[in-house]
């Protein structure tokens, strides 16, 4: 079995992975009932002795001992490192995966990129050697920060090319949390486009999640449990908004909103468990990344919650598949059934069939627009260990065109800013930046959207039969 | 023979029984071999001769058929079978083929078509040796007979004529999963053999063999099987005694022979017909003409080149030389002696190799058995001699495939993508 | 479609060699049955057939009979042990469930307690063999997979008539085995109780019938003495074949003896080509070897000459039975002076050995067939490409099969694109 | 003689375990409808086909288990362990960390040639377990990147070092659309390099078990185990014990030497096709009763109108009257009807089956012009029943049944590969476009010669 570490950069990242280590510890708590250490755990969790005096008191089977996260946290302020270490959580971190700073990066993609980078790119190695070494088999690398502000987008991207000259054999999966229209952070635009540009070079894949529609799902959750008719209806622990349902709401603003990210790496991996159809991670990439460029997957994340009624009708199966193709269900605002699907992954958890999901995919493919080249881009997993509080989950990760308008409003917005060469002087004053820095990102970006643009224009074209080789005889 | 000779013309007692002696001898040695009384009617062409002779024919022309098989033939089938068996053999007399099918008549043409057959070769051997009991496992070390032709080639019996040559793409297909299959049973038979050798190690009364076959071990076995064996033995017995007896006796037969063609009306002497030569034989005979040309054409070539360089280089010699020349002439003469002969009278088992049959002996590795060939050699000679072929083939099949690019040449349009070469 | 000559000739080329596969299949099939039919008796239940894995095999022998058991019951005893062979497993299940010590009682009573499984592991009698044994069937399944319960007692005890000691006590390679063997050994009569043995202690025991012995010794001298006379038949028949065939025609060859000639022809040729080849190959270090291998070279022609003469004289149909012969078809293997009559050994001494032996023997048959098929297609199907009108379809569609037959031995297959379409 | 069995990746592994387990269970059915002799000689002959024995009387399977990731192989031990009927050989299964991530190069290039000695050494020890071995079974999918790229470079391997065993890759041929994206690459990858090492390929399509799962046996939700049981069941109606030959009651001894000398030996068609009837779930056979006759009247349907089940054959399809030049060139392009086979083997099992008269699948009409129905067709018998049906019958055919499929396939991953999609997946990796291009060549070819059998 394989091994994934979590890195999680600046407080955006490091938020989401509370709520991910939360929920994935109860989530083998609920499977692995008998405690033992099985090889679905050791997927992101050491099992340690801890009467053992320093490193080496890994336990590989028998036991569950003292669980360790295989993470590195990584912030450029204390605070909300110290709160996890105060925390819940705190047994399951050490020391010695941390890397913290006290001055924070302002904001500045280049402090954090440039500055932090070359200060700690050597601790921060040794951390990620240590990670590695406790694993049998690292398969993937996931990445968690924010686009907007300075640590996570500067010091995040600085990473993903570390991990890449380092190892290279491991995947690098990203999520990355797009800064809202009306972000309160001046320079995010700045930020983000220069973080694009490594996120292009160095991802092999990037989940791209934005705020608002975090925000939106919620308040429609919300709309949904406060109605009265549905409240009680709803099957207690099953929201994916919370992380533990009998705790009073909302007690910190993003915590919901990062429950649904922490739900949806869990559904990534879910490759943990066994199914009769598995989807390891590294499968994701090779169906869904056509060209090396186009990374970006779209996801989406169904059902949101679920009735406590324990009947579920194949309608409400139904639905579950329908939701995960509309708009509202996407953890980016975008229409991928508007646009152009390159490809399309269905992970399926928990009691549901084969047939289930091809009656669905039959069902669903008339009013979705493939390439040309890959009219059948349809890639199914199935896992039979259901999410907790749930029966069965789906999360559906697209490769779509639909991206495009999120970067090209990226791409406005930075350019206003650059027009006006705003704030760019907190830029240029750092160590190797450059105007040429911003120009190439801009570039990097145009192209990117460029390569969407083509493949959105084969929409129209009529779809054509490529003339074969052609055998004499 | 001359002296036996001398000594049955000084007992004429003798002689006056020596004749049914001799026939008896010889009808033994025969499978379904009929009394003397029954040769000397068949002499005066009486009917009640014939039925028998036919039997006696078809047995002897289809030795392959096992004792009870020849009973479902028909008796008009037996007689169409040896008619046909001795056309392809080339027998001459027309009148055998003209006798009715029912096998009424033809009493003294047969008798004459089986002296014919007597006369061409070691028939009685020949017959023995082809149905002969055997009782070791035997191997024979030699390919003289490894796959080749069952029998003589059954005239073609395919009618439709043209075929497509993906049929042929077929049938050599069907071949190798033959080759294949043959090689897979026969790792088995070997696993089984060495099996049953030692378990049955120091059971055998001989002590050069030291373990039993599996024939002998299947007496043991089944003792009702075990009886059956012995009688099939004990009938060669009585028969290879018959053939000792007819080899002392037949110069009588010969004589009484001559008495019978007397007594036929004589044909046209001349070739009435050639022997039928079957398609597979003349197909053969062109290529192999071109083939054996060719290889002249390589060897003239080769020689000349290699004289002249010889003439030009080293010519005149010393009087050592003449001596050391008829000494070298010597030694290649030897050298090829082998060769030579296998070319003159049978393929590769004439050459100084071992070869027939073989009785398999398990022994101990480290042990200096007694006499016998040693698996080792045989592999050994086997493995050079599959190199060899291998070479052969491999040239063959680059030849075609300069010939068929030669053929193909360059033309303008289709692109021919080979397999890609592993 | 191929023209219908090339296509009945080709066609009866490989009918024919199906057919010779097919019958040395068969031939094999039936031996094979009977191997696996012994083997089967021997050690495994005839229900559930537990084929191919060795088992030692325990019997009751309830009742040995007399000490002394004359040659005429010989048959009898046979039908004894057949009945025992197939008693064999059962009891032996028996035994083994019955647990291990109250069925080995007749210690002193003669028990033989050799398996092929026990060999391996504890050597009968001589013990350097049992060494050997265990190399050479590699994996040594039998040891694993049987218990012998007694085991850890004394290997043999056989009890000859004359010696009612026990022969092998303790280490066994001091025994003279010949001496046993020729003598009649049975159990001791006080022997009631179960007791294991092998077939080899049963080949021991239970000679070859003795009637049997003397008719297969009677029949090899018989044999050796017939291929003495066979030698000298032909002289006595040349006086009287003459005479008998003035009336006819002079002897000529049969279609079959024709295609005997020219199948042996064949083969000289190839011995022929092969041998060029290594000469024109050889690099000869001085003037003596430089000239041996012209002289070499000469002598080939000169039997290439011949070969060729003799090839002409069957085209016209003037070939006679060669000289001083009569045609090789009649006897097999060669001559009639060849000692198929009384087989010689071939000694082998690992089952791998002759498989191996076996394996190139079938190989170089298989070679000789393949090389003849070759060259038969080679002068059917090339002139047949010469021959066609190139570029059409049926032309296209018959150089890709030819090609496959004749340069890729029929196992794979070229492909021909049309060029008017781009290729990527 | 004995088969080994190579399981390969999540695929081959499940598929592997259900025929193992359909094996076992049919020779230990009480309801063979046979004498006890008779029934003891089949199972002894299925045991000595797929099973060795261990000490204690569990049957081992002869089979090697190899994936690139441990949570198949130890779900398929277990599974089997837990039967307590028959079960793995403990050292027989080969399995590492990470899978090949559906990436036929992955498993082609990296993972082949790593554990290569490991694999085959495997091998090598459930063969020397054989007293004769008659060949291999290679289980795998074509879609994924264990089963089809690891499957392909071993094949290549059993090749080189048993190259006169006999070889069948079990292919499953994956849903028409939604199970791997890059499938169609994997697929003719896979076929093509199989078509250079293999002897055979038995395929089946998993859109056909599928719709046996619905139609025949009435299963509303389907799971994978539903189409794995289907497929072994139909694979041990092919190769479970039969009759050697006609009017003969021992046992065949080479099933698969038999089998490819009568349907597999042209090295351009290689691709074959299994039918059986009846299929029908439990419940319903209680009430069933059937007839040769009609068995075969609708086996018969089944192969000329190409329908992969006796519900919905189309009736209308018949052979073309022999002698008219209806049996043109296979166009692709047209709805086609006739299927014309090369050759058949039908398989018999159960009651009266010397009754049976197949006349009907000796008619030249079916055949390619240049097979005579003697050549093409053959039948294998046995009197006991298989696996609870009185009667049941099973169609292996070489025919152009599968050229469809095939011609969508290729033409999809042509599309694909026009435009260079995911195709720097597989240069990482080592395969490169030249090597496409190989492919496709053959393919093409293979098609191409399906098509024009009517020639």
């Amino acid at each position: 079995m394989t091994q994934s570490v979590v890195i999680q950069v600046g407080q955006c990242g490091n938020q989401i992975g509370c709520c991910f280590w939360d929920l994935a510890l109860r989530e083998h708590a609920a499977v692995n009932q008998k405690a033992i250490y099985d090889e679905a755990i050791s997927s992101f969790f050491r099992n340690v002795d801890t009467r053992v005096v320093g490193d080496g008191g890994s336990i590989s089977k028998g036991k569950i001992c003292s669980l360790k996260a295989r993470a590195v946290l990584i912030d450029m302020e204390e605070g909300v490192v110290n709160e996890i270490l105060q925390g819940p959580l705190r047994d399951v971190f050490d020391s010695k995966q941390l890397i913290t700073d006290i001055s924070g990066s302002g904001n500045n993609w280049a402090v954090g990129h440039k500055v932090f980078g070359s200060l700690y790119q050597e601790q921060i190695l040794e951390k990620l050697r240590k990670s590695a070494e406790h694993c049998d088999c690292l398969q993937c690398f996931f990445i968690i920060h924010s686009m907007g502000g300075g640590t996570g987008s500067g010091l995040g991207t600085f990473l993903l090319k570390v991990l890449e000259d380092e190892f290279p054999e491991v995947y690098r999966f990203v999520t990355s949390i797009y800064p809202s229209g009306e972000d309160d952070v001046i320079t995010s635009p700045y930020n983000s486009m220069l973080a694009m540009k490594e996120l292009n070079e160095h991802a092999d894949c990037v989940l791209p999640i934005d705020n608002q529609s975090l925000f939106d799902i919620i308040s429609k959750i919300d709309l949904m449990v406060n109605s009265g008719k549905l409240g009680t209806a709803i099957k207690p622990k099953s929201l994916v908004t919370s992380s533990a349902g009998a705790k009073k709401r909302q007690e910190k603003p993003f915590d919901a909103m990062n429950n649904i990210v922490a739900n949806l790496l869990l559904n990534l991996s879910s490759a943990r468990f066994e199914g009769s159809l598995n989807m390891d991670l590294n499968e994701i990439s090779m169906n869904l990344v056509p060209f090396p460029q186009l990374h970006y997957l779209v996801s989406s994340l169904t059902p949101l919650y679920t009735l406590a009624d324990v009947n579920i009708p194949s309608r409400r199966l139904d639905q579950m598949f329908s939701d995960a193709f509309s708009k509202d269900h996407q953890l980016i605002r975008a229409d991928p059934k508007h646009s152009l699907y390159l490809a399309c992954a269905l992970m399926v958890r928990g009691n549901v069939q084969i047939s289930d999901l091809r009656r669905n995919i039959e069902r669903l493919k008339p009013s979705l627009r493939f390439v040309s080249w890959n009219q059948e881009g349809w890639k199914t997993s199935l896992c039979s260990v259901p999410p907790v509080g749930h029966s069965h989950s789906l999360l559906a990760l697209a490769n779509n065109t639909c991206v495009k308008p999120t970067f090209i409003e990226l791409r406005e917005r930075f350019t206003r800013l650059y027009r006006k060469r705003a704030h760019l002087h907190h830029y240029l004053q750092i160590e190797g930046m450059e105007e040429s820095c911003f120009t190439e990102a801009l570039s990097s970006l145009s192209a990117l959207i460029q390569e969407y643009n083509q493949l959105d224009a084969t929409k129209s074209m009529p779809a054509e039969e490529l003339p074969r080789l052609s055998v004499a005889v | 023979m001359g002296r036996r000779r001398r000594r049955r013309r000084v007992d004429p007692a003798d002689a006056a029984r020596a004749l049914p002696e001799a026939i008896a001898a010889l009808s033994q040695t025969l499978p379904a071999g009929p009394s003397p009384e029954t040769f000397r009617r068949a002499k005066f062409d009486r009917p009640e001769a014939a039925p028998a002779l036919w039997r006696l024919l078809f047995r002897v022309l289809s030795p392959q058929l096992a004792d009870g098989a020849s009973a479902s033939f028909s008796p008009e089938a037996q007689v169409r079978s040896v008619k046909l068996a001795l056309r392809t053999q080339g027998y001459p007399r027309r009148a055998l083929a003209q006798l009715p099918d029912d096998g009424s008549q033809g009493g003294r043409e047969l008798l004459l078509a089986l002296a014919w057959l007597l006369a061409r070769g070691p028939l009685p051997e020949r017959l023995l040796t082809q149905n002969r009991v055997q009782l070791g496992d035997e191997m024979p070390v030699c390919e003289c007979e490894a796959l080749a032709s069952p029998g003589p080639p059954a005239p073609s019996v395919e009618a439709d004529g043209c075929v497509d040559i993906r049929h042929l793409q077929w049938l050599m297909g069907k071949l190798r999963f033959r080759w294949r299959n043959l090689m897979a049973s026969q790792q088995e038979q070997c696993a089984l053999l060495g099996k049953i050798h030692s378990y049955t190690r120091g059971c055998h009364s001989d002590r050069s063999l030291g373990h039993l076959s599996v024939t002998e071990t299947e007496l043991l076995r089944d003792p009702e099987g075990g009886r059956q064996l012995l009688q099939r033995l004990e009938r060669e017995n009585a028969r290879l005694q018959a053939a000792l007896e007819w080899r002392r006796r037949e110069l009588v037969f010969w004589r009484w022979m001559d008495t019978v063609l007397g007594a036929c009306p004589p044909e046209a002497s001349q070739p009435t017909f050639l022997p039928r030569i079957p398609t597979p034989g003349t197909g053969a005979l062109e290529p192999l003409v071109r083939e054996l040309q060719a290889l002249q054409g390589e060897l003239r070539e080769a020689v000349e080149a290699r004289r002249a360089a010889w003439e030009a280089g080293v010519g005149g010699r010393g009087p050592e030389w003449s001596a050391a020349r008829t000494a070298l002439r010597e030694a290649v003469g030897q050298d090829l002696a082998a060769l030579r002969q296998a070319c003159e009278q049978g393929g590769s088992c004439s050459l100084a190799q071992p070869h027939g049959p073989h009785r398999l002996v398990r022994t101990e590795a480290g042990v200096a058995g007694g006499p016998g060939l040693r698996a080792p050699e045989v592999i050994e000679a086997l493995r050079s001699q599959e190199a060899r072929l291998e070479v052969v083939l491999r040239q063959l099949q680059g030849q075609c495939r300069q010939e068929l690019a030669r053929l193909v040449g360059a033309p303008p349009g289709p692109v021919w993508i080979l397999p890609p070469g592993r | 479609l191929l023209p219908c000559p090339c296509s009945q000739h080709t066609l009866a080329e490989l009918r024919d060699a199906l057919d010779s596969c097919a019958e040395r299949q068969r031939q094999l099939e039936r031996s094979l049955r009977v191997s696996r039919r012994l083997l089967r008796a021997w050690y495994a239940d005839p229900g559930t057939t537990r084929l191919g894995l060795p088992r030692a095999v325990r019997t009751p022998l309830s009742d040995p009979g007399p000490a002394c058991i004359p040659s005429p019951q010989d048959l009898k005893e046979l039908e004894l042990l057949t009945q025992a062979l197939e008693k064999a497993v059962r009891v032996r299940k028996g035994i083994s469930k019955a647990g291990e010590g109250n069925k080995a009682p007749s210690l002193k009573s003669g028990s033989i307690v050799t398996s092929p499984a026990t060999r391996a592991s504890a050597p009968p009698r001589t013990s350097h063999r049992a060494g050997s044994r265990a190399s050479e069937t590699k994996p040594p399944r039998g040891i694993r997979q049987t218990r012998v319960p007694t085991k850890d007692l004394p290997e043999c005890r056989l009890l000859s008539v004359g010696d009612q000691a026990c022969m092998g006590q303790g280490a066994g390679d001091t025994k003279p085995k010949s001496g046993l063997r020729n003598e009649q050994i049975v159990l001791s009569a006080a022997s009631q109780a179960p007791e294991a043995f092998t077939l080899k202690d049963k080949g021991i025991l239970l000679q070859l019938p003795e009637a049997f012995r003397k008719a297969a010794s009677r029949n090899s001298r018989l044999r050796r003495n017939n291929s003495r006379k066979g030698q000298s038949y032909s002289r006595t028949q040349g006086l009287s074949m003459t005479r008998m065939q003035s009336g006819w025609p002079g002897p000529r060859l049969s279609a079959t003896e024709v295609e005997a000639e020219v199948r042996h022809l064949q083969k000289a040729c190839l011995l022929l080509r092969l041998r060029m080849g290594e000469e024109l190959m050889a690099d000869p270090q001085d003037w003596m070897q430089e000239y041996r291998c012209l002289l070499t070279l000469e002598e080939l022609q000169a039997i290439v000459g011949q070969c060729l003469h003799r090839l002409r004289e069957l085209c016209t149909g003037e070939a006679c039975p060669a000289r001083g012969r009569f045609p090789r078809a009649s006897l097999p293997c060669g001559g009639g002076a060849d000692p198929i009559w009384s087989p010689q050994l071939l000694l082998y001494s690992s089952t791998q050995e002759l498989q191996t032996l076996a394996a190139l023997r079938l190989r170089v048959a298989m070679l000789h067939q393949q090389i003849h098929l070759e060259k038969v297609l080679m002068a059917e199907l090339l002139p047949l490409v010469s021959k066609q009108e190139p570029l059409g379809p049926p032309w296209l569609a018959l150089c890709r099969a030819v090609h496959s037959l004749l340069c890729e031995g029929g196992q794979r297959f070229l492909t021909i694109l049309r060029e008017d379409k781009p290729a990527d | 003689m004995s088969i080994v069995t190579v399981q390969l990746g999540q695929c081959g592994n499940q598929i592997g375990f259900e025929v193992f387990d359909a094996l076992f269970s049919d020779s230990h059915c009480p309801q063979g409808l046979c004498s006890k002799r008779e029934n003891e000689a089949y199972q002894a002959s299925c045991k000595e086909r797929f099973f060795s024995e261990e000490e204690n009387g569990v049957p081992i399977a002869r089979a090697v288990l190899v994936d690139m990731e441990p949570k198949v192989i130890n779900q398929t031990l277990s599974k089997a362990a837990h039967s307590g009927r028959w079960k793995y050989g403990q050292h027989s299964c080969f399995c590492q960390k990470q899978g090949s991530g559906n990436n036929w190069a992955y498993g082609y290039s990296v993972h082949g040639p790593r554990h290569e000695e490991s694999i085959m050494n495997l091998i090598q020890k459930e063969v020397e377990k054989c007293d004769s071995l008659n060949g291999f079974f290679i289980i795998m999918s074509m879609a994924g990147g264990t089963g089809s790229g690891l499957g392909a470079f071993v094949t290549q391997n059993l090749q080189d070092q048993y190259s006169n065993s006999l070889k069948m890759n079990q292919i499953i041929w994956p849903y028409g659309t939604g199970e791997v994206i890059v499938q169609n690459y994997n697929s003719i990858l896979t076929l093509s390099h199989l078509y250079r090492s293999s002897d055979a390929l038995l395929v089946h399509e998993n859109d056909a078990v599928h719709k046996i799962c619905a139609k025949l046996m009435n299963i509303k939700q389907i799971s994978f185990r539903d189409i794995n049981q289907v497929l072994a069941h139909q694979l041990g109606s092919v190769f479970q014990p039969t009759y050697s030959g006609e009017g003969s009651f021992h046992y065949r001894r080479n099933p698969l030497g038999d089998l490819m000398e009568n349907l597999v030996p042209h090295p351009e068609f290689k691709m074959l096709g299994v039918r059986n009837i009846p299929q029908m779930s439990e419940n319903s056979l209680a009430y069933s009763t059937f007839t040769w006759a009609g068995l075969l009247k609708h086996l018969r349907q089944m192969l000329i109108s190409n329908a992969k089940m006796e519900e919905g054959i189309d009736w209308q399809v018949r052979p073309p009257l022999s002698g008219l030049p209806t049996r043109g060139k296979m166009s692709l392009n047209k709805e086609f009807h006739f299927n014309t086979s090369i050759a058949n083997l039908v398989i018999l099992r159960g009651k009266d089956v010397h009754s049976a008269e197949l006349g009907a699948f000796k008619d030249p009409a079916l055949y390619t012009s240049w097979l005579e129905p003697v050549h093409a067709f053959s039948v294998w018998k046995t009197q006991r029943a298989f696996s609870k049906y009185e009667k049941s019958a099973a169609l292996v055919s070489n025919s152009q049944f599968l050229v469809k499929p095939l011609d969508t396939i290729v033409g999809k991953a042509w599309n694909m590969f026009a435009s260079k999609a995911y195709i720097h997946q597989y240069t990482k990796f080592g395969i490169e476009e030249e090597d496409f291009l190989d492919s496709f060549t053959l393919l093409e070819q293979v098609i191409a010669s399906y098509c024009n059998l009517g020639f």
